[in-house]
This record gives structure tokens, C-alpha cells and sequence, in this order.
């Protein structure tokens, strides 16, 4: 099962002949993700690694069939991949792109509610089913197949803890960035129950940091609706107040979104909170055990 | 990014909002005449962007014109909360009458602006959620829509504001919106709104706009001003670096934010003292990136040690190894202790290595973050 | 029965204490409409031939249970008053007034798309049910009950029109006057099933104008799916080319909205249409018989 | 509103749509001037407001200054189908490779806007639409979120348009878009773009804004030119008239559209000519609304007749007899026939004979508009 994204997923690349683009479509082919086709505006007919290329995402999704696209185009295009994306009736967009216009972001939540699409990130390193599927840029070395659902809200720490946890033994169903964006599409909150309606999942390691109220709002559904044991770890219990810790996101205004407070939030519905980066290897291992 | 008081009342008065009389000083001696053009007591106001301003001495009532200049003259140069004061706003002093509050944010987890009103005004928001949670109005509105005149007299009816007072706090909310709107604001403020004899006046003025749509508003990006963050702060963003200073004495670098954080927290729950976080961001290929990260720490004299944790998922680790060691034959002040992770993560620790012992720096390589916050801190003489 | 309104519609003004407001306040309170409430901001409390006056069409809505609303505000504040009405729920909205800007326009009726409300208008003298309601500026003299049902783009020309009906004593069941907007809310296409399926209407007139394109798209739905008669009049028959004929949307542009081709299309749909203004009682009679 | 060519390429060119070279004259020696600074071949091209302007001879190409001056000196002054030509505008002559069609429109059956573009430009778009049905591309759009980028590419790469002309097609359809938006634009054309060697430029422009949205843009205002309509019917409008000329002998009133264009229609049934459509509109409580709209419709010097239809729903009928009188002491030029029904209407009645029989005036009193219709086509001699 997985979820989001499995080995039945056909993905299309929007933004395929950009460097980035066709850097990490390569990547993901080598994965073995069903990489069907690209979008590149006036490239159509050419092709990245044998992948067609199309000039709109209508064509492309007509011509092969996908459900998933991933977009890599730079931030000022942002906004028109995602509502051509969303537009074009697919079941999932990762959009990778950072830098994302707030008004533009707001608009494109908008759309997305009167839709069936479901958009992760903006500003997001992708998804992972481990030898099912990669939408994204997870590094390959650190994740192997196995029973925990992870999802996090960034990128070099998800895939440190994920290596320590591989390197432990401790696989997983499906490992899912929703990206460090203030106003990220897919939350925790929406996560959560793919995972714990998932066959293939029997815990969930929740990595979350400072700022905004995802935590909190994800401990409300744990707290009510979960019944697959949740490990969590927060970054930055010693921010400081009022400054914007790289993440957009990530940042402490008027005393809200602190560490302490989503930790409390988790540790009262139920989730065994690590203290620090080098427990969470140790407590998922209990749990999952 | 967000602008001065006297920017942001100039761009309010602009679109109708009322403000106080008043100028910019940058001396005392135009201070002392902008005081006498007003003709009575002013309010010197330093231009700093740091909340809590008031509190900490930076906003202060002049009698009189040589008041003002006094007082213009203790200000500018002086530093508030670690911000240099350069420019003093001189505006007419208010006979006050009532305080409100009227802001514009937008709410990150509804993914939609609400406008906020109180008729506590002149505390920040939270104070005011909390102390008075039946004065705080909200209301929602849809983006694309803007918000309708219709839903703020509902509101504020419900509440028993005056037709009088609606109508003109009506025509002050437009503008609000109409400015946030317009500049793609992320908050706005009239914090306090003040109501004197002759109607409503923006006593203060708050506009925080977003940083990645200033690319369509040069006419903002005209303002901006570094000296928004402070000294070292404001080196990182002319370098493109995600650095803040924490005041401790272990520079911590890493690629990633998330992973700054914990190295940050592990570091602290060590026994240590963080000196900053810094996310290098991408582009590490590039070792002159690496290279402007270690300077940019390495510029606050407090470092005694240098913690880099990098998980190289494009990334080759050589190139990061050579940004290291670019660096260090610039400035080999402080020990480094180094994590590498990933793509040619031994090449990477074999030049290193061979750095180290050629030069006789001294590079630490560690192999999980754990052992390096413990080495980290123990050289900084934590434990 | 009647359709749109009858004896149990109540009915909020919505500027009530303007000049036109309180006057038709009067007019249709002493027609007997339930006039329930009225909506004027700063103006709540006070009350105007007896009708409570409100702050806000949903405080209104609130206390009287209103379920239709008429308004009788200036142009520049329809927008708002329009939306207010459609936010509010109400089942209708009657717009009298005459040229709000055409974007306003777009907008509410983007609005109305996603809501239950019905629009009547604006520019348009509202509706009558005779003897049970009458929302709007129509003269009680010129309708007397009966069975005709009539729909029209025109305030004078079918007053004038029902006035020799009455007197040729031939009442009707209910008459909406749609208005001579461009854009307007319901058209001859939404009033016409409402007759078709209306037990006191046995057959309809509509009366047209030069301009658009709604008297073919209602010759098409008569086509097809109405079994009650229909006669027509279309007036605007010596109408120039290009130029406005007073409303807004009579305007031939382009050689399209002609009074020729109107006529045609409705009378391939079956439409008996009334040569001149002369005809039309004698058309009528003819068919009611 | 209607603007000008002039106008309307004005603010093309702000908006970023490339507009030929040119300016303005208003006398034979300016135009010389223009064609002069142009060096070369020239366009001279009559201001006036009416459609098909070229073929009526008011778009003419100029060999060299000589020949724009001898052109302009031909066309200012003249009358283009009834509209007096005051000015031209001098621009350079454009080598054209392709003619496109680019247009936005509200479709006001779909309640929202739609772009238009067609390969087949220099015609109207009705003529396109019928000729080429295949080449009409249409895209609508959501007037909320405005058209994007991506409807655009899918419609013209389906179309088959080459990468290169989608880009730079994009560029001046969003900036059309954007101008019809901000004005609150009815309609606005580039017809026909065209294609040079140096790229896409606009050779015609068109902008239609919405007249009850002018309040909301003084500086389109400013612009307005009472020119778009022919003398009479600008009289008609500085009078708040609905008031349009037909060119026969019968003088229409009536109080309302769809009322004044059956009387129109039965005149003309009858065997008449309507001379004009005038409908009152509102405020005939006031008997001198009544007497401008009386006076109005004299001025035509072929009117023979008046019919006077008015159903008086709100207004009293004696005041509407008020205004006729009060019209008829001025002019008492042709007979009038006069059909009142409404409120108070015997005393409106008596008023009209007492007057008659007083001053000898040529009142006729109808009951009926078909009898009205048939009195005043017997008066103008029509049967």
C-alpha cells in the first residue's frame, strides 16, 4: 500500500527541461519511479532520458495518463504550474519550488479547495515509498523499505533521522516532506490518516519544528482519531523569539509556536515525544518493537 | 520585510488613512526645527525595527522644541534592543481620546487574511487576545475577494460600535485592506488607532510585506533597509545565508533548517551555548559557499568552535570539504568539528584529513551529530 | 401558487429609508406584500410606516425570518448590498437599481454560481403576483389575478401591455419584469420553467427587446421543453444599428440581437408572436380561449 | 465609453503593448511636421468614433509629408458617416508580415470575460467568426482570477501557434487583459496586430470602458469626448437623455425603453418615420424634465410631429401636462399628440385642453397607442 505515492503512480515533471528538472528526473528514473512524460513550455516533442516532453500539462496527461505531477519551475512560474496542475484533474502535485509568493500561495489554497487535487509543499522535498516510488529529491541511501510512516516539515533532517533509523533496521511504509512553508499544502493533520488507515504502516514518526500551529492541530487528531502509536521530535527548543530560523515557517511570533508548547501538545495526546535528534532512533525502536 | 514607521505612515497617508503631522529627523538640530514648524509638544519617535520600542525608551513626549532636540540628540546613535537609532520621526503630539486597534494579517493555518480589531488599542495583539478576548473582532475574508463593507459593519454592529464610529473606521479598515492588499502584506497595523477631537488618527503604522513577491513592487524594495536585522545579521542576507545570532560561543552550521535547529538543540542539551544557526541553504556544489558560511560565523568573536553538520544528498562531500578548507586558509582561528554525510562522504573526509595534518588545524571529523555536539562543547569548554 | 412570490413571501427593503425605499415601502405594504423588515446601516431601531428598521440584512433576516429581499440602494453600493443579501441566504433578491458597473456585476453573479439565492434584476421593476404580492415599482392598476403568466425585459411597455390585458379581462398569475440589465440575474430562461410547472399559469407572454441573445436562448428551452403556449412580442423591430435604445442591453452590436432574428427563433420554436404592440391582446385572447 | 484610437493606444503603450510611431495633429501643417520627424511613409488616420472607419475613406497612406498635409487638410473638417473628423493621428507605415486579431470582450450571456484571437486579423471579428470559424479562438475566464498564463498556452499551442509567437502573443494578451481589468473595460481589440520585422505591434486599438463604472476612473473622464455620438444626441446626453436620432418626421417620447421602441415600431407599422427614440426615464415629477425632452426632440428640424406616450406609474399625469405646457410656450411648432395614462390622469387631460383651447395649440388627446400611432402619421402626411 504506501501511501500518496506507490509503484502504480505515474508521475509527469512540469519544469522538466530546467537544470533541476532534469537533474532529479534522472534521479527518480534510476529510482524506479514512473517518470511518464514532462512539461517545458515550447520544448514539446523533445525528450529528457526518454521521457517525452510536452508543452502543457492538458497534453501530457492526455497522452500518458498520469496522476502525479512534480514541479520545478522557478517561483515566479509557481503559481501557473500549480493551477495548470490542478486544472488539468490531477490526484497529487509536489511542488518542490521555494519562494512561493504569499499572496500566490493564498490563492492557490483557494483553488485547491474547490478541487480534488492534493498539493504537497510548496517548498517541499518530495515523497518516498521505498522501492515503490520517489516524487521528490530524497537522497535513495537513506531510506529501505519497512512498516513506519514518517512525516516531516524538513528536508536534511528528515533524511538523517531516516538513515540513522535504516541503518537500525527500522524501514518505512512511506516518508513524506511537507516542506517548511508557513502555508504548506498537505499538513500533518492531513497525513496522519493516510497513514493510519495505511495496511503497510504501524507506527508514525512525526518530526515537526517551530512556528505555526501544525503540531498542535496534528495532536488534536492524534489525541481523538489515531490509534497507530506516534513517535515525535521538534527542532528548535532553544530559538530565539521573533527570528525566522531559515524556514519561512520557522518562527516564533508573539510567544506562539514554540517548542515547548507542540511538545506539550503531543506528549498530552498520547505521543511519545524524544527529547533530542540521537533519541529518536531509540524510542522509534521501542515502539515499533 | 518590514518597513519603518514613518515608510509605512507615508504609504497610509497615501491611500487615506490619517496621520499625525510630523517629519524625519536624522539630527537634533532638525529635530529642534521640525518641532518648532509643528509648533508645540511632539513625540520624538526613534525609527528602529524592533518590537517593543516604546518600552524600551525609543518613543519619548517633547515640551518643546528644545526638548526635542535634547532628546533627538540621546536617541540617534544610541542602540535599542541592539538596533542603531539613525533617524528620529517627529510628529504633533495627540490629545487622545480612544485607543483602538486595527490590524491585517494573514492566518497562516486558515490560509486567509482576517482583519483584527479592538477597541483596546495600544498593546500588541496577544496582550490583547488574552487580557480582553471579548474585544478582539476578527474577520475572515476571502482573499479574492477582499473584504466586503458589509461583513465589517455585521461585526462591528454586533459589537455596539456607534453607526458613527463604524462609518469612519469603515473608511479607515478600506484603506488598510486596499494597502495590504496592493503591497502584499503580510500584517498591517494602527496600533493605536487613536480618536481625538477632530476624528480618527494612525498613531503608529506597521507594514510587513512579503519577501518573495518584493521582486513585484520595486518601488518597496526601494526601502528596504538592513538595518532591520542586526550588524552580523545583515552581512548574512548581502550573502544569501539563513544566520542568527544566539549569543553563545559554538558556531553551528548545517544545510537545512530543520537540521540547524537540532544540531542548535542538541548542542545546548550537551551543556553548550549555540552562537548562532545557520542554514547554508543549497548551492553547497560551489565550495566558495561553504567558504562564505564559515566567515560569516567566524566573524563573531565570541566563536571558540565551529560544529558543521552537512547531509550531502546532491551535494558532493569533497566540494563541501574544499569550501571547508578554503576557509580555513583565510581564517584558522577556532577548531572545527565536522559531520559529513553522503555522496563521496570519504573522499570528502579524506582531504580533510590531509588538510589538517599539512596545515595542523585543527579538524575534528565526527560521525554522528551526537559525538560531534559532545566534541563541540567540550571545546568550548562547556563540560 | 404563483411563482417567485405570493401571500406567504416576506419581504425586507433593503435601504429602506432612502426616498424611493420609503415611498415603495408604502406602495407595497398598501398592495399588501408582508414587508417585514428593513435594512438601513446606523438607521436600526427606528422604523418606517411601521416596519422595524436593521443595522444588517442578516440581523434583519434573524428577527423577521425574512425570505426575500428587495433593494433600493445607489448604484455605487448595490455590489455590496447585493452580496449582503446573497451571504444572508435569502431565497430572492430583487434589484431595482439601475446602473451599477458592470465588473459589480460579473462579480455577484460569480457569487450567485455558488449559492441558493435567486437574483431578480437589477434594473428591473420586480414582480407582481396579483391580489397575493408585489415586489417591486408596479402599478397595482394595470394587474388584476388570473392565469396568464408574463415575463419581460421592460417596466412601462408591460405595464402599459398588462393594463389593456386587465381591462380585456385577462388577469394574470404572476408578472416578472427582468429587466433591461445586459447581465441580468434570472432571464426568460429561468422564469419560463417556473411557469411551465405553475398549476395557476396556463400560458405566457413574453415580452422582448432588441439586444443579446436571451429571447433565442429562451426560444430554445420553449422548443423543447415547455407544453404551456407561449406568445411573444418583441419591441425594437425599427431599432438602428448600434445604438442603445435607452437600456443598457438594448443594443444591436455587430448585427447580432435583432428583433428579426429574435422573432424568428421563437416563433421556429412554436411562439405565437404579436405582429405590434396592438396585436398583442388580441394574440392573447385567442390563445387563453 | 468609447475612447479614441489616440486614447486608446496611449494606454496600450503604458501598459507594455507596442504601438507605432506617431502623434497627434489637429491641422494640415502639424501633420506635415509628424511625417517629417517620422522620415517617410506615413499613416494618417481620422479621429472619429464610429466603426468601419477605414472603408468610409478616413484611414489613408501618406508617400511623404507633402501628401500628409494634403490628406489631413482632406480629412480634418470632413464627416466621417455623420461624425465630424477634428483630428488625425500621423504615425509611421508599418511593413506587415502576418494581421492578427487579439481581443477581450464580456461575453454577457456567460457573465464573463473571454479572449479572442485569431490568425486573421483587419476585419471585424464578426467577419472572422464567419468566415473562418475554424481560426476564432475564444478563452474564457474566471474575472475573480483573471486569465492565466497556462489557458493561454493551451489554447495556442493546440492551435498550432509556433513557441516563439506564443511568448510574445502572451506578453500582449496579458497586458490587454490587465488594461481591460483596470479600466473595467467592456470590450478593447488590437485589430490587427501586426507582425514586423521587429516584432508584434498594435496598428489599430480599441477600448470600450463601462460607463457606470467612470466614476470610479476620473482620468478616463477626462478623456470623455462628446464626439462619439453625432450633435444632437451629445445635446441629449448633457441633458441625461435617452435620446437617438432615426432621421424621419415623427418626434417619439415615451417614458421608458421597451415603451418608446413599440411606439417607434407602431409609428413605423403605421406607414410613419419615426424622427428620433426618446425615452424619459425617470423624474417627470418634475415638469421641466418633461419640457427638456420636448425641446430636445423640436431641435431636429424635420420633426413634424410629436407623439407623447407616457404610462404614468409613480409621476402624477397632471405634472407630465405641466411640462408639455410649460414646452409648448416655447415652441409651438408642430402638433402634438399626447396619450397619458396613470395617476391623476383626467386632471392631466384637463390641463392639456384648457390649454389648447386657450392658446390655439394643436393638442390631440388619444386613449390608445395605436390611435396616437395613426394621428400622428396622418399629421406628418405618411397615409
Amino acid at each position: 500500500m504506501a501511501i500518496l505515492i506507490d509503484e502504480t503512480t505515474e508521475v509527469i515533471v512540469q519544469g522538466i527541461t530546467g537544470f533541476q528538472g532534469r537533474f532529479q528526473t534522472k534521479r527518480m528514473l534510476d529510482y524506479g519511479t514512473k517518470i511518464v512524460g514532462g512539461v517545458s513550455p515550447g520544448k514539446g516533442g523533445e525528450d529528457v532520458f526518454g521521457v517525452p516532453v510536452f508543452n502543457t500539462v492538458e497534453e501530457a496527461v492526455e497522452e500518458t495518463g498520469a496522476n502525479t505531477s512534480i514541479i520545478y519551475v522557478p517561483a515566479r512560474f509557481a503559481y501557473d504550474a500549480v493551477l495548470e496542475a490542478i486544472d488539468s484533474g490531477l490526484d497529487l502535485v509536489v511542488c518542490i519550488t521555494e519562494g512561493i509568493p504569499l499572496y500566490d500561495e493564498m490563492k492557490i489554497h483557494h483553488r485547491l479547495e474547490s478541487s480534488k487535487t492534493m498539493l504537497l509543499g510548496p517548498n517541499c522535498p518530495g515523497a518516498i515509498s521505498p522501492e515503490k516510488s520517489k516524487v521528490g529529491l530524497l537522497p535513495d541511501r537513506s531510506f529501505a523499505p519497512g512498516r513506519l510512516g514518517i512525516v516531516s516539515r524538513s528536508g536534511t533532517l528528515t533524511y538523517q533521522i531516516s538513515e540513522n533509523l535504516t541503518r537500525a533496521g527500522i524501514g518505512q511504509s512511506t516518508v513524506v516532506g511537507i516542506g517548511g512553508d508557513p502555508m504548506p499544502g498537505l499538513t500533518f493533520r492531513d497525513i496522519l490518516p493516510m497513514f493510519e488507515e495505511d495496511d503497510e504502516t504501524d507506527a508514525v514518526l512525526l518530526i515537526g519544528e517551530i512556528g505555526g500551529s501544525a503540531e498542535e492541530e496534528a495532536a488534536e487528531y492524534i489525541a481523538t482519531k489515531m490509534s497507530k502509536p506516534v513517535i515525535g521530535y521538534i527542532a528548535g527548543i532553544t530559538a530565539p523569539l521573533g527570528k525566522r530560523m531559515g524556514h519561512a515557517g520557522a518562527i516564533i511570533e508573539g510567544g506562539k509556536g514554540t517548542a515547548e508548547s507542540k511538545i506539550e501538545a503531543l506528549r498530552d495526546a498520547g505521543v511519545i515525544v524524544a527529547q533530542s535528534l540521537h533519541d529518536v532512533v531509540d524510542t522509534v525502536r521501542k515502539i515499533m518493537r | 520585510m518590514r518597513l519603518h514607521e514613518y515608510q509605512a505612515k507615508k504609504i497610509f497617508s497615501e491611500h487615506g488613512i490619517p496621520v499625525p503631522r510630523g517629519r524625519l529627523a536624522e539630527t537634533p538640530g532638525e529635530a529642534r526645527e521640525i518641532a518648532e514648524e509643528l509648533g508645540g509638544e511632539v513625540v520624538v519617535k526613534a525609527q528602529v525595527l524592533v518590537g517593543g520600542r516604546g518600552k524600551a525608551g525609543g518613543i519619548k513626549k517633547a515640551e518643546n522644541p528644545d526638548d526635542a532636540e535634547r532628546i533627538a540628540k540621546e536617541l540617534i546613535g544610541s542602540y535599542i534592543k541592539g538596533h542603531k537609532v539613525e533617524k528620529v520621526l517627529v510628529e504633533e503630539a495627540l490629545n487622545i481620546k480612544e485607543e483602538y486597534y486595527v490590524g491585517y494579517v494573514i492566518d497562516k493555518s486558515r490560509k486567509r487574511p482576517a482583519l483584527i480589531l479592538s477597541r483596546k488599542g495600544g498593546m500588541n495583539v496577544e496582550e490583547i487576545a488574552e487580557k480582553y478576548p471579548e474585544e478582539m473582532l476578527k474577520i475572515y475574508f476571502d482573499p479574492l475577494w477582499g473584504l466586503q463593507d458589509y461583513q465589517v459593519r455585521k461585526t462591528l454592529f454586533r459589537a455596539e460600535f456607534s453607526s458613527s464610529e463604524i462609518s469612519e473606521l469603515l473608511k479607515i479598515i478600506k484603506n488598510l485592506c486596499r494597502i495590504a492588499l496592493k503591497f502584499e502584506a503580510e500584517l498591517t497595523e494602527i496600533n493605536p488607532l487613536v480618536l481625538t477631537d477632530t476624528g480618527f488618527i494612525a498613531a503608529d503604522a506597521r507594514l510587513n510585506v512579503d519577501d518573495n513577491s518584493l521582486y513585484r513592487h520595486p518601488e518597496l524594495l526601494k526601502l528596504r533597509d538592513a538595518t532591520e536585522v542586526d550588524e552580523l545579521e545583515r552581512e548574512a542576507i548581502l550573502n544569501g545565508l539563513n544566520y542568527v545570532r544566539i549569543g553563545g560561543d559554538i558556531g553551528i552550521i548545517a544545510n537545512g533548517a530543520g537540521l540547524a535547529m537540532a544540531t542548535m538543540d542538541l548542542v545546548k542539551l550537551m551543556g553548550g551555548e549555540p552562537a548562532n544557526f545557520l542554514d547554508t541553504g543549497g548551492g553547497l556544489a560551489d565550495p566558495q559557499k561553504m567558504k562564505t558560511c564559515l566567515e560569516q560565523v567566524l566573524k563573531d568573536e565570541n566563536v571558540k568552535v565551529v560544529f558543521v553538520n552537512i547531509f550531502a544528498e546532491i551535494t558532493r562531500c569533497e566540494k563541501v570539504a574544499e569550501g571547508i578548507i578554503l576557509a580555513m586558509q583565510n581564517f584558522n582561528r577556532v577548531p572545527h568539528v565536522i559531520k559529513l554525510v553522503g555522496t563521496n562522504e570519504e573522499l570528502g573526509k579524506q582531504l580533510l584529513r590531509e588538510y589538517a595534518e599539512k596545515s595542523g588545524a585543527e579538524i575534528h571529523l565526527v560521525d554522528s551529530i551526537e559525538e560531534g555536539a559532545k566534541k563541540a562543547v567540550e571545546i568550548a569548554g562547556g563540560v
